[in-house]
């Protein structure tokens, strides 16, 4: 019979997690048995672009829909689309603020900021001098973690926060404003809080190309794109693994048990890889998947399931 | 360069004046190719996909050009006058901003403001560009790339950089409604297409864009006020940007400060695969609206078929210069 | 008298960075009067004009129009006044319609600002048919010839119903035929009770319709008087500030050895069937009407067009050109008629112009060498009595008549033995046009040859040994010796 | 005749004459406006900020501009003949990646190889915007949009979506190299500066560039082969995307598919500030460099002195529309 038809909307696929996403995506076992037809949508960074691109889907009636929203606000009116059409939406990676949506599948990105702001105080023993590289601003993802770091400074008066900026995401905006930095507070930036690893990468270079050891430096990221992994494993950073199977297999298996009802069993090996996610029959409407701190001992392994 | 560069339209002409009906056919097709081109994507689409020619599509299409469609007609009036405007982008999101603050939440004021609002910032803040751009011959080029960034901060200052959602149900109407089976985005770029067309064609205002950009110093010499044109097309082009700017706040239900990064490049686009020529004084609005149908429908199609972002962004590229290549080449074949 | 003026001008000056192009401009017009303004290229009537347009601002000076002391600050203030301009440098906007042109500005309306287009076709029609110019008032400017656009622009500063008309070289790219159109219109408008001022460069011209004269020279005003009161040879002679020897200087003899030959060259809506020989040492004249295919055909002769049919031959060589860099090869040049459009570059230096279609000779293993530029480009100034402020100076800064000497010199520094000129004395004064003509004959004495076109008849008469005649773009006859006389040329042509 | 002009070349030089070098000194002030305009802000700058002087400082702009400057270099030859290049971002992140795939791992291959396998990336794909723009006379804006989205889908399919990192120390060198005292990068872009001003200024090709831009239909009368040199501009700017490819690859250590989105816009706005016009034949590859250094030194700067995002972005605008509105004024008052 006629397979189900997924529509995968995510916020756009420049950036190396939403690829990792969109690949397990296509590794789950329902895909590659044929059962269903996932189709991956580049939502290029803009609410309107999605928004257009679930207005196609729903023309074409697909069975359910996937969503990554760019924004947390922009995302309630194309989700409400769908569901007065009565195609399930369920969220993956990216929260959007709307009761419509059947469920969610995805990590916590002010529980994120936290982890990262702590990582990096834990190794400065919480006093010093840190700088902050955001996601563009106004993006739900640069809010949530720029939340959770908020939230872990202003318990600790000792830690001075020198210089707040965005670089968008990116490893060559965040290598130039680190060298900056590094220039107009020689010698008193001691740890860098990236809301994302590609940023971290671009502070670690920034830092070896102005001549200074690394290891001065207490530097996390988010994300656990492959350049962290290798840096953790040499000591530069510290990151914490945002896993892409599971939001994008997790959130596949919730929207196939609202297809296909109750008989469905989820088939993602992810729901035993985290005994901290329980299936639940499908019905939960919040499943968070856990951040794993990459460290050196589970990286290698990491590694090896990322070459895979 | 083509051959011929300097002979004259004399060979075109004479095989032509026999024959009355079929030599205006031919010649509304050589000033439109464009729409052959269009027409063209549209069948091969339709073949391939069996939604794509569905009135429900089709209205989706509509809908989805219109923002770009309402930024890409301010820019033809710009390029028109030889200019460029890069601020298109920020401008929008300006004016959304501005209008959502007064759009928001329990102390949403009267819909009229709001609206207000978000037009008179995009029209303000296009004044700008156009007076500096009028009064102290800054190239366009700069001014408004100037301005793209200059506005795109204010847009981050005035809310501290926080989208603003929960608008207004009246608010939302003009993104989300329906008005006698046409959403109203559609109606409020086809009402801003028509209003254009008949000024560009039929107004004194319309004749002076085309010899301010045709040729500025007859334009001076004939009496007009080339300053003036100047300051308003890239008045016009903020008002339509703050049109647009109310449109994908109400559209997507938030102001997002971030929106309309890279618009620009879009309406421009649009403008000049409709067979403007970024030269000025020569193009029409009718060849706008099938450039941003152009666009609309490849993006609509591709993502109808499912095709992969990477090869959408190949074949999307390829299909634009290929539209303008049949295009040109029936031009200067004839 | 003065109180009558309809507009008095003195002491007008302006200088460009510095530079002064106009000391000491007058001009005085009288009431139903044409009054030719004299000077030689770069004189400054140009300049002196544009003030009175309120294009440029004056540096100092008076304008008065009857006897009110006025200041323009853009053209618009002097259209108000009633007055209008044909512009040297011709001004059209190439995607608006002949008529749109025409009323540019002030179109006739509908409820205040719709363009009310039956009306504006039906003026424009009235305002050319009266004027005898057959265009169609619908279609686009930017399709029509050099001759036509200048018709256009002749009949929009007539239907400006203008008190006073400024004519900057309004014949220098139109044939007799239109010429004469023109002058209807003026004698029209000069019983109305206008004004004209007029500038030509074509002393015929002045002798036949203008009644006053001011001439001008560097700048600065030299006299004025009644046209009835002095003879060619003084206004000549003024306006050069010295004698003139004889105006056509000829002296070439042709040989028999045939240079160049084209057979049944045809290109199709352009020109059908043209052969041609060119003998060295001989200058050929084609004479035509306006639209008649000459400059079509010698772009095709150039390379620039292919030809459908035909054959030709240099030095008995078959002469194929794929594009102008083989006609260059072949040994050509060509001066083409239109020097904004297809000539110069006017944003670039006088330098850069004139090493432009030879830089290869002014270089050496693709690097150029300035200082033999630099010196080439000095020698031609000299040569050509080039009027500027230095070789660096922008053509857009020139005055119409160098700017026509330094597409000509462009020409000259690739050394050719076929030398085709468009309408060669366009816009250069009498002095200039004698230079022109001793030129012309000393080349062609070399055993080098000369095709020329031109619509001035005592030109071609004076220079060429043989005429072709075109007529609709074919070969309507070929006169030379006895036959080649006004009368035939007539004939032949229309 | 003779008399008077010379008569009038005495009145015209004399002046000057007197003056000899003071002359020259202000002649080059009014050609380099933008250079005072620099100068003042790097004044501005190192007094409010102690570090902006530095040695040290002063490098990391040179290097941090050094990509913009090699690709703003390259669409400098592009708007000098009136076209546009909108492909060098995508130009160059598809140089960097097909270059690193064969600068990566273990297997990474002898370092002329991935050089010029990057280098040959950006030359062919700017000789199909050269070519198509030259052939068929598709609009340099149409071509290179739709390049721009080509060559990014490519980019992706090459090494599906995913960056290649873990580059050859080697090849990193032509990234973060020192060699006397100066970084490899800015070794690099003053290389190209130095060779591209000398054939912009001594060499034949040079010429054609201006007279191609200045006035095409005259260029093509004069034997100019227009096709070629239009060509040749396209081709130039894709070696120049690939070379920036290679430095942005070892400069931050991988090659990311993403990289260099907008790279355009701040490319032609180094090639606007500095004096270059759109409408092509007029403008100085000194002015380019110092259009990329007032962007690198803003930037630069204001990150320095800690101004917050949404400042920067309102002063950076302003500044640029204020240093080109004050090179113009100085022009047209003189
Ligand atoms: N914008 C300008 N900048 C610099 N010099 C200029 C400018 N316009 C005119 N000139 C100079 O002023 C002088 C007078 O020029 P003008 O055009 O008035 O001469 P003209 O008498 O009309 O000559 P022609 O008969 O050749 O048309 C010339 O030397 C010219 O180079
Ligand atoms: N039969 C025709 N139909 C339409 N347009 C014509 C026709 N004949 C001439 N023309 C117009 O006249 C223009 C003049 O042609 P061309 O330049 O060859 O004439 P010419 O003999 O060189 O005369 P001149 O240069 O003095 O105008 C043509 O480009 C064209 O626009
Ligand atoms: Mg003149
Ligand atoms: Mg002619």
């Amino acid at each position: 019979d006629e397979p189900i038809r997924v529509g995968a909307a995510t916020y756009g696929l420049q950036g190396e997690f939403m690829q990792l996403w969109s690949n397990s995506l296509q590794r789950h076992p329902a895909v590659e048995s044929g059962q269903v037809e996932v189709t991956v949508f580049d939502g290029r960074y803009d609410a309107l672009v999605q928004n257009n691109q679930f207005e196609s889907m729903i023309s074409r009636q697909y069975d359910a829909i996937l969503f990554v929203p760019i924004d947390a606000d922009a995302c309630a009116s194309a989700v409400a689309m769908a569901a007065s059409a009565g195609i399930p939406v369920v969220g993956s990676n990216a929260l959007c603020n709307t009761d419509q949506l059947a469920a969610y599948v995805g990590s916590d990105d002010v529980l994120a900021g936290e982890m990262l702001a702590n990582s990096v105080l834990t190794q400065l023993d919480y006093q010093g001098n840190v700088v902050i590289l955001e996601g563009p601003i106004g993006q739900t993802g640069q809010i949530d973690r720029g939340r959770g770091i908020d939230k872990v400074l202003s318990e600790y008066s000792e830690v001075n926060v020198l210089e707040r900026r965005t670089a968008n995401w990116s490893r060559a905006e965040a290598m130039a404003l680190m060298e900056n930095w590094l220039t107009s507070h020689r010698g008193q930036i001691q740890g860098v809080i990236a809301q994302n690893d590609e940023m971290a990468i671009g502070a670690i270079e920034a830092i070896i190309a102005s001549g200074l050891s690394v290891n001065d430096f207490a530097i996390a990221g988010a994300d656990g794109i492959t350049d962290a992994l290798t840096a953790v494993k040499e000591g530069h950073m510290e990151s914490i693994l945002q896993d892409a199977d599971a939001q994008a297999q997790g959130g596949l298996d919730v929207a196939l048990r609202l297809v296909k009802g109750e008989s469905y069993q989820p088939l993602s090996p992810i729901w035993d890889e985290y005994s901290e996610l329980e299936w639940n029959d499908g019905q939960s409407e919040l499943y968070y998947v856990p951040w794993t701190p990459v460290t050196l001992d589970n990286v290698e392994q990491l590694l090896e399931k990322r070459a895979r | 360069m083509s051959q011929q560069v300097l002979a004259k339209d004399k060979g075109v002409e004479e095989p032509a004046k026999n024959s009355g009906i079929s030599k205006r056919l031919s010649d509304f097709m050589v000033s439109y190719g464009i729409i052959i081109a269009f027409l063209f994507i549209c069948a091969v689409l339709s073949v391939i996909s069996p939604y794509f020619l569905s009135t429900n599509n089709l209205l989706n299409v509509l809908r989805q050009v219109s923002i770009n469609g309402v930024l890409a007609i301010g820019m033809t009036f710009v390029i028109l006058t030889r200019g460029i405007d890069l601020s298109v982008g920020s401008l929008m999101a300006c004016s959304s901003i501005v209008a959502a603050s007064f759009a928001a939440g329990s102390e949403a004021s009267f819909i009229l403001v709001p609206i207000m609002m978000g037009l008179v910032t995009g029209l303000t803040l296009g004044a700008v560009n156009g007076l500096l751009i009028a009064r102290f011959a800054i190239p366009p080029f700069v001014m408004t790339l100037g301005m793209l960034s200059m506005a795109r901060g204010l847009t981050y200052i005035y809310n501290d950089g926080m989208p603003i959602s929960n608008l207004d149900a009246t608010f939302r109407f003009i993104g989300q409604g329906v008005v006698l089976g046409m959403p109203v985005p559609v109606l409020l770029f086809l009402g801003v297409f028509l209003i254009s067309w008949f000024t560009l064609r039929y107004t004194t205002f319309g004749r002076y864009v085309y010899a301010v950009g045709g040729n500025p110093q007859a334009a001076m010499v004939s009496g007009i006020n080339v300053r003036r044109v100047t300051f308003t097309v890239y008045a016009i082009s903020g008002l339509l940007c703050g049109l647009a700017g109310l449109m994908i706040a109400a559209r997507t239900g938030a102001a997002l400060p971030q929106a309309g990064v890279a618009y620009e490049l879009d309406a421009i686009a649009a403008v000049v695969i409709g067979g403007t020529s970024l030269a000025g004084g020569r193009g029409r609005i009718v060849g706008t609206l099938f450039g941003v149908l152009i666009i609309g429908v490849l993006n609509n199609g591709l993502d109808l078929l499912g095709v992969s972002s990477f090869y959408q962004q190949v074949v999307k590229g390829g299909i634009i210069v290929l539209a303008v290549m049949l295009d040109r080449s029936r031009l200067s074949s004839s | 008298m003065s109180n009558n003026l309809l507009l008095e001008a003195s002491n007008i000056t302006k200088s460009f960075s510095g530079v002064p192009a106009l000391e000491n401009g007058v001009l005085r017009l009288r009431p139903g009067s044409i009054h030719a303004l004299c000077g030689g290229n770069g004189a400054g009537k140009s300049t002196l004009l544009n003030i009175l347009m309120g294009v440029l601002p004056r540096d100092g000076g008076s304008i008065k129009i009857e006897g009110r002391d006025v200041h323009f600050s853009s053209p618009k203030d002097a259209l108000g006044f009633g007055i209008s301009m044909i512009s040297q440098e011709l001004e059209p906007v190439p995607e608006l319609t002949v008529a749109e042109n025409i009323f540019l500005g002030r179109e006739p309306k509908k409820a205040g600002f719709i363009v009310d287009y039956r009306r504006m076709f039906d003026q424009a029609r009235d305002v050319l048919g009266e004027l005898n110019i057959q265009i169609e008032p619908t279609v686009k400017l930017g399709s029509l010839s050099i001759a036509e656009i200048q018709m256009v622009e002749i009949a929009k500063a007539i239907s400006q119903n203008a008190r006073i008309i400024i004519m900057d070289e309004p014949t220098s790219a139109i044939g007799e035929r239109e010429t004469e159109l023109l002058f209807e219109a003026v004698h029209k408008l000069k019983d109305r009770g206008a004004g004209i001022i007029y500038v030509s460069h074509r002393m015929n011209e002045l002798f036949r319709i203008a009644d006053d004269y001011t001439i001008m020279r560097d700048g600065t005003f030299v006299g004025t008087g009644s046209m009835g009161d002095i003879d060619r040879k003084y206004l000549i002679d003024t306006i050069l500030g010295k004698e003139l020897q004889e105006e056509f200087s000829k002296f070439n003899v042709p040989g028999e050895r045939e240079i160049l030959r084209v057979e049944h060259y045809t290109r199709h809506g352009e020109f059908k069937d043209i052969s041609l020989s060119l003998k060295e040492g001989e200058i050929l004249g084609i004479f035509g009407l306006m639209g008649s295919g000459r400059s079509e055909f010698l772009n095709t002769l150039f390379g620039i067009n292919a030809p459908h049919d035909g054959e030709a031959w240099i030095d008995g060589a078959k002469f194929t050109p794929r594009g102008p860099r083989d006609a260059m090869d072949a040994g050509m040049a060509y001066v083409t008629e239109d020097r904004k459009g297809n000539g110069l570059l006017v944003g670039s230096s006088i330098r850069n112009n004139i090493s432009m279609a030879s830089v290869k000779k002014v270089s050496k293993l693709g690097l150029v060498s300035s200082r033999k530029e630099a010196k080439v480009a000095r020698l031609q100034v000299e040569n050509h009595q080039i009027k500027s402020s230095s070789i660096e100076m922008e053509v857009r800064h020139m005055s119409g008549g160098n700017q026509q000497k330094v597409v000509l010199a462009k020409w000259l520094q690739t050394d050719p033995n076929i030398l085709m000129l468009d309408e060669p004395t366009r816009g250069i004064d009498v002095g200039a046009k004698r230079e022109m003509y001793r030129f012309m004959s000393e080349f062609s004495r070399n055993g080098k040859g000369v095709i020329m076109t031109s619509s001035e008849i005592p030109e071609i008469l004076g220079m060429s040994d043989r005429v072709i005649v075109f007529r609709k773009g074919r070969l309507a006859g070929e006169l030379s010796g006895s036959d080649l006389n006004q009368d035939n040329l007539a004939r032949l042509s229309s």
